[in-house]
């Protein structure tokens, strides 16, 4: 295992673009400063030596008619990878991702398809505050026609990416700015092509005890929660990575709630409305019978993200409040 | 908005706001000038057609008639290529049809049934064909201009010598997706022609409440392109115009933005009590007929007959009966179906 | 009770705004087509005569920009009620709602105020399709600083559009077009100026079998289901009203649930990450020991608004929908 | 981009892109224009020291730095009145010093203590001081443009006499938003000039990269208002040429969009190796120190002398130490308040 290479979360997404942009040249990248300045978080840094100007495509400050432009070229044939800066500006082009993309090929009575990729760094814990820490997917995969995905690892963020490209749909890839870089999070990642199939959750952790389903930065918190919590308590969480929001693996976490009996939810999102609200009212709906206690959301607080450090730690869920969730469930039976 | 027309039917060259744009609607064959002037004739009654099933309440939603802009749609489309792209907005038929879409699948496609070009999906605003460089109809207002300008962006890629034709209206010129749009083409110097249908309303907004300006293509300046205001009624003008840009946008010379200046005779929606204009601007504009202009300037010339031009209304009027009968014994699609197409 | 007054909807909203603007001169009407022409769907007929121009303002189509005006003068000692022509645009204004009007204050650390309303009309069944039909709640349900309110009838549109119009929030108020002109649901509205709590759920019809949550028009549609099914299998339903659905009245739906034990939710929405996954999420969590059978949702369908008439009434729930979904739940038992 | 300075320093007026500007700042008192260049070395100072913080780690976030465009803000508002509204951007410190913001107040706030404008919720991008007419900072780009416009439209409603002034930079100038609000602006004539800092990169991205003409400016044909473009780095032609304007829009003579050029001397923000631009370009520019030019001509014009000049950068200098000091010795907020101000 020690020989096989380690990379990065961001480099292996890099890695996926590359490589899929050598098989395929109607593969291309658009977004702002992704070119010479390698996007806000390097994730395309080097991109346009190989590819050049025209294929690793930067853009004036328009978000709109960018993911316009993507969509327009992905129904003519192309195959865009488009770069929001942050996934806050998603907003800006919502009607875009929303009216345009996602709905083309239904309206149009499955004669279009838009396949293309909206890569966006989403979640906070970078002190940017408001408008630049948000985790917005409860609004994208809410969207009948778009598939939205989540990695929280870089062998799935590779696989996973992989994936998206290939598929003929409009598929927002969310990434998780904690991870970019962190060589905490590091992972053997293959070299060769492969792809993980979009509607796939999967289990990080093997436990009996309680389920957590989690998305992104939170699966890593939550695997974190789940050693402590085992040592301290002998609580034993199997960790189920949601992946794929939207298709969602629901069948996963009823298994596991089959063996558990319990299930919390984590995400960094502000806790009302957000996504694991619909994961909580569908195993509300078709795993009732399994539940033998509430459903609990560990989520951010109901506000924007602050900007402060201490308001940031508690605005999103960190480790300690996910034991805490762990702690109460058990306390609540 | 005054129209200032400066050409002269015997010269071979317009100059129109400065350009100086050749006739080439004069060397055209004359099968093709007949073919248009059909095309017009099936636009109308098409939308009289459609009229009559709003009134009869068989269409469910809406439907914005573009009567009184035909030669908008038809100069336009011929004066480009068959695999060429366009885009269009809520007011579509009429790029639909010009673009050769099938009547029947049209028309199925009002009444909901399933034999439509959306199989019932999508409805008036919403019909594209792709396969044929339609990308279809849009029920937001700029929605399509950014999709029009990623199909120039393919162009642009694939290097395939197509062009894009983006349909909007005046309303449309003050949504932020115009702006960003454009600027983007012009930056790549895409092969987009924006055509502007200025048809001087906004639903009821007429344009002096939402521009300061008085020509729309004057906001060229901001993008650094080229841009005219046209009679967007006169046939012959509208095709030479957009015959001249796209062969500049054809050799990589950049976006361009047309304005043609027309009007709808009809109310903006089906629902449409038409407050906020009087019934004498709307005569005076009726008597600016697209069709009757473009039709005398083809007896003028003559090119046909008074005769030959009813024989082609007649033909168009039957070529939407049977549209109209298609659709109407055409079969409801399946609700069974309901979440096909969600997904590729 | 025959005596009083009985408007529609449409009516009621309209008097609400026309009422407020005599008492306040800050407030005005700010929206697309709204002065000559009266509005879509003729909400704001015959305004302008008494408000002028200055107060019933048209704007070009340039829905950010209204929003972000709407904001600006709502900071500066406004407060406008800004009009969305159709719910389905507010994506075009996503960032200036979202981003600009929710945070505002909260960014600001509390030194601002936004008091304005955005006025929607959401809701299919008027076969104008995937761009004009949506049911977007969710999207502005999930952001902190917004409130949401859905109005299901005259009454409650005038009460509650009268507290929005007071409110110091930002409001999203949705209405729904098949309410409007509908003289089935006219009913008596007072003359005089009242308010209805932002953050109160309304019982719309007691019953002890089953609680149903629902929302704008499927509160009637509910309703009607619900006698249907009393009548039919002596199932007798307690309707709930959600009505404002940020803030959300929790406490409404639980005491229900003390008494039946039962919850189905209604929406229009795509049920996948619809609203009322919140509901069902809070329920599984802070209710979990009143029910004794799974939540079920009975929503749209997940596709975008279909056009054709028979697609639509497949795509929306309608009395058919639910009352079949009131069965399965005493099946399910 | 070139800078054409035809003006004269003894003319009583300037010659500007056709505008003929008066020469207001000559009758200034003494003490005004001495208080400007306070406010551009506290500028710069306050900048300088936050990039120490920076390089320190104690700045949680990023920060984008005003060095270099100080007689933009400074020129700018001091042309206007103490009650006028202002709306800023992501490079907003330098907008909020000019406008009397409190030093102190602002250095909490980038060190999120609880002391600060925002109580640590906003940080950098997110300074507001509402009373005294800041209407914020915004991290969207372009994101302030509509709120500034509705200050207008209140300005208008009320008739309260008031202008607002919208600092944006050039990269702002292709979103959506722009477009929108200028023309919402003009067809409304609110009094409201559009300030277009153009440092001539939007983040990496040059301006003929993200634009095919020469001057922003040149977009207001395409609404139909005054506009022009100024040497942004000098002081006195921003004050003259804000003054000509302010006086304009407070007499209902619509909106304006003044283009002032300049160039940033630090990074786009904390993290950020410069690859776009060559350092031989950024001493071109750092000769042309706004701070410099405007020392030079108080100087010239005997207002002041270089030992004054001195002493009002220490005091500057202190200025912002105690600022430091304060925010440093500043409680951090109480996680407990995190959902206070989310509602009203
Ligand atoms: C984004 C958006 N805003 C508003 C509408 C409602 N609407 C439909 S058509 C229309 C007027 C469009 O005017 P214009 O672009 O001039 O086209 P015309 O109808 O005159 O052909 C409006 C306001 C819409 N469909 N989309
Ligand atoms: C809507 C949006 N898009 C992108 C960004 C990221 N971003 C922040 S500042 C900036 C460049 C802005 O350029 P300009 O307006 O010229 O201001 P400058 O930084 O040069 O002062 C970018 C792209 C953002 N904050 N908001
Ligand atoms: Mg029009
Ligand atoms: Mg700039």
């Amino acid at each position: 295992m020690e020989n096989k290479r380690q990379i990065t979360y961001l480099e292996a997404i890099r890695e996926a673009m590359q490589q899929m942009m050598r098989k395929d040249e109607n593969i291309y990248l658009i977004g702002e400063d992704i070119a010479e300045y390698g996007g806000a978080f390097g994730v395309t840094a080097g991109m346009v030596d190989e590819f050049g100007k025209e294929r690793i495509r930067n853009t004036p400050i328009s978000e709109a008619a960018l993911i316009g432009i993507a969509s327009g070229s992905a129904m003519t044939g192309m195959r865009p990878i488009a770069e929001i800066m942050f996934s806050d500006f998603m907003t800006i082009a919502m009607d875009q991702i929303a009216n345009q993309a996602a709905k083309a090929r239904y309206m149009f009575g499955g004669k279009a398809s838009v396949p293309m990729v909206i890569r966006t760094p989403g979640g906070g814990g970078t002190g940017a505050a408001g408008q630049h820490s948000q985790s917005l997917e409860a609004l994208v995969a809410h969207i009948p026609g778009l598939k939205v995905v989540m990695p929280s690892c870089p062998y799935d963020a590779k696989g996973l990416l992989v994936s998206a490209i290939n598929d003929d749909n409009p598929v927002i890839f969310i990434e998780h700015k904690l991870l970019y870089k962190n060589k905490r999070y590091v992972q053997y990642v293959p070299e060769e092509v492969y792809g993980i199939s979009l509607g796939k959750g999967d289990i990080k952790r093997k436990g009996k005890n309680l389920t957590i389903a989690a998305t992104s930065f939170m699966v890593q918190k939550s695997l974190e929660a789940a050693e402590e919590i085992k040592n301290e308590k002998g609580i034993d969480c199997e960790i189920i990575d949601i992946r794929t929001l939207r298709p969602l693996d629901l069948d996963i976490i009823l298994t596991s709630l089959e063996k558990t009996g319990k299930l919390m939810c984590v995400e960094e999102a502000p806790v009302f409305g957000g996504f694991m609200g619909e994961v909580a009212a569908q195993v509300a709906e078709y795993g009732f019978d399994l539940l033998d206690s509430p459903i609990l959301r560990v989520a951010g607080r109901n506000c924007p993200v602050p900007y402060s450090l201490v308001l940031e730690n508690e605005m999103i869920p960190g480790v300690e409040r996910i034991k805490e969730g762990i702690v109460d469930l058990f306390e609540k039976i | 908005m005054e129209l200032k027309k400066q050409k002269n039917r015997t010269k071979r060259k317009f100059e129109i706001n400065g350009y100086t744009i050749e006739d080439r609607f004069r060397g055209l064959d004359r099968e093709t000038k007949i073919e248009m002037l059909r095309k017009m004739f099936q636009i109308r009654h098409f939308e009289l057609q459609t009229e009559q099933f709003i009134i009869r309440g068989m269409i469910h939603g809406t439907c914005h008639l573009y009567i009184g802009e035909e030669a908008s749609a038809v100069g336009t489309i011929y004066a480009t290529k068959k695999d060429d792209y366009i885009t269009s907005n809520h007011r579509g038929h009429g790029h639909c049809i010009a673009k050769g879409a099938d009547l029947n699948l049209m028309m199925a496609e009002l009444l909901g049934k399933s034999t439509g070009y959306c199989r019932g999906r999508g409805g008036s605003m919403h019909i594209a064909d792709v396969g044929s460089g339609n990308l279809g109809a849009n029920g937001i207002v700029g929605g399509s201009m950014g999709i029009a300008t990623g199909a120039g962006l393919t162009a642009r890629m694939k290097n395939n010598k197509k062009i894009v034709i983006c349909f909007f209206g005046d309303g449309a010129a003050n949504e932020g997706i115009f702006h960003e749009s454009i600027n983007m083409a012009s930056v790549w110097q895409l092969p987009v022609i924006y055509l502007c249908e200025n048809n001087i309303y906004g639903m009821s907004t007429p344009m002096q409440e939402a521009f300061n300006i008085k020509r729309i293509s004057d906001r060229k300046i901001s993008y650094g392109i080229d841009g005219l205001t046209i009679d967007g009624n006169n046939l012959v003008e509208v095709y030479n115009t957009v015959s001249h840009f796209q062969r500049e946008c054809r050799r990589g010379r950049g976006p361009v933005l047309i304005e043609a200046l027309t009007y709808r005779w009809k109310g903006h929606s089906k629902s449409d009590a038409q407050v906020y204009r009087s019934k004498e601007e709307v005569s005076e504009w009726m008597k600016r007929d697209p069709i009757k202009i473009y039709s005398g300037e083809l007896i003028e010339r003559k090119i046909i007959t008074r005769k030959e031009i009813e024989d082609i209304e007649n033909r168009a009027r039957d070529d939407i009966k049977k549209a109209a009968d298609f659709a109407k014994s055409s079969p409801f699609p399946d609700p069974e179906t309901i979440e096909e197409d969600v997904y590729a």
